[in-house]
């Protein structure tokens, strides 16, 4: 899925320059096709889940905050969780934003053998 | 209406600052402090930054921008510190 | 508007105490890291407030730009425990 | 007066200016100065000057925290030179702790033989020598007086520690 990838960078392009003229589309393409590409196994259905989850936690974070707020977390644990083997790195970082993001849980680490290390806050 | 809009949101954003960072004075963990932190300095910093959007929408493309960078940057640096507090075995 | 800042102003007093106090480097590295963020909104709202471009602008540079330091910094931090 | 604002904001950084200027420890210090940096360019942006406030966030606090990170890093260290010595030696346990009063590191490098160990304690590549005698007992040959003088007032057992004359001939 190489053209995907091209065109979330494009897509990238045009939010930082937020201009469409021919000239920044011409360079757009050039900085986009000369950035080192990776193969990798991600499919669209891929990217398609991780986007939705990071749509769904704008939310669901602040939804959390307020939780945080009115009922006080105070304890605290470490979890191990389990994720989808071989994909490929810019998914895997997208799933440690997604996680981070939420207030109630951060990533401490990410092993090689495919396990977030996670902490939580939770309620006494 | 706008008015009311932003400056609700702002407050809120307001608030979240106010309750976040008052942990900090606390004795917890490094990682319990950095829970509130990310209410108040990614979530609240959001907020007041829609608020601002909302107010003045002739600045949407710089507000817009900083939006983003907020939500990346302050939760990867949320990473980040975790990882590095913790003395983590690998580079991350 | 000017409200909003000085309420910044007083919650922005909270870390930098923080920061002289503690004896850990890691709870003063959060309180660097609070205070770059908080610092980058307030700069955004002066520039809103004053419909500044050039500062907003800046806000909207340092926001993004700086916190790489912040993040060297606590890489370099870590390896000192390692020997 | 409408911008009354103004003037609490600048108060702060004379503030973290003298906590900077207050701190011990190095990097506690870098800590300070990031905390600097970003206040100072939220006063020089409050005063209308965008320029300079960009140059001192990127340049003045980023640039500088990043290039005095790596040399506090290097120069605070004391580098020990030998031909076999384990990280986990329990004797450097000692020497560890004693330097960390000063906020310095350890840095163990190995050498293949003697010779190599000689030149480079000569050229300056390391500022000590460790010796391990079967009979004589364990020894730190310490090329730089301030070292010295940090060592032999913590007083470690069983390692004796001498300091090496400049002109160095016959080590």
């Amino acid at each position: 899925m190489n053209y995907l990838n091209l065109l979330l960078r494009l897509l990238i392009w045009f939010l930082l320059t937020a201009d469409l003229s021919l000239a920044n589309i011409v360079i757009g393409l050039a900085v986009v096709l000369v950035l080192p590409n990776r193969k990798g196994r991600a499919t669209l259905g891929d990217w398609l889940r991780v986007i939705g989850n990071i749509l769904i936690s704008i939310p669901l974070a602040y939804v959390e905050a307020l939780e945080m707020i009115f009922f006080p977390h105070s304890a605290e644990e470490v979890t191990l969780e389990r994720v989808r083997v071989n994909r490929i790195p810019a998914l895997i970082f997208l799933d440690i934003f997604v996680i981070t993001f939420t207030p109630k849980t951060i990533v401490l680490n990410y092993r090689d053998d495919g396990y977030y290390e996670v902490h939580r806050v939770k309620r006494q | 209406m706008k008015e009311f809009i932003s400056y609700t949101l702002i407050s809120l954003g307001l608030v979240f600052w106010l309750w976040g960072t008052l942990p900090l004075l606390g004795k917890r963990s490094v990682l319990f402090k950095l829970h509130s932190l990310s209410v108040s300095d990614t979530l609240g910093s959001m907020a007041i930054t829609v608020g601002l959007l909302v107010h003045f929408p002739a600045d949407w493309s710089l507000l817009f921008l900083a939006l983003i960078s907020l939500a990346i940057w302050n939760t990867i640096l949320g990473y980040v510190l975790a990882f590095c507090s913790r003395g983590g075995q690998k580079d991350g | 508007m000017t409200v909003v800042l000085m309420l910044m102003l007083a919650v922005l007093l909270i870390p930098i105490y923080v920061g002289a106090r503690d004896q850990d480097v890691w709870q003063r590295m959060l309180a660097f890291c609070s205070i770059a963020t908080k610092t980058s909104i307030m700069i955004l709202v002066i520039a809103v407030i004053r419909s500044d471009w050039a500062i907003g602008v800046v806000g909207v540079l340092i926001l993004s730009l700086g916190n790489a330091a912040l993040m060297l910094l606590a890489h370099i931090l870590r390896r000192l425990n390692e020997l | 007066m409408d911008e009354f604002y103004i003037v609490p904001i600048v108060f702060l950084l004379p503030l973290s200016a003298v906590m900077v200027v207050m701190q011990t420890n190095p990097y506690t210090a870098l800590v300070m100065r990031g905390i600097l940096g970003a206040v100072s360019a939220l006063v020089y942006a409050l005063l209308g000057a965008a320029d300079v406030s960009l140059t001192d966030a990127l340049v003045g606090t980023m640039l500088s925290i990043t290039l005095y990170a790596i040399a506090v890093r290097s120069s605070l260290s004391m580098r020990i030179g030998a031909i076999k010595l384990d990280k986990n030696d329990p004797l450097l346990v000692p020497i560890a702790k004693s330097l960390s009063k000063y906020f310095m590191r350890l840095e163990i490098v190995e050498f293949p033989d003697g010779d190599h160990l000689n030149s480079a304690l000569e050229k300056g590549e390391i500022h000590c020598k460790f010796d391990r005698h079967e009979t004589e007992g364990c020894k730190l040959l310490i090329r730089v007086p301030r070292l010295y003088e940090i060592l032999t007032a913590a007083g470690i057992p069983n390692l004796s520690i001498v300091l090496l004359e400049k002109t160095g001939a016959g080590l």
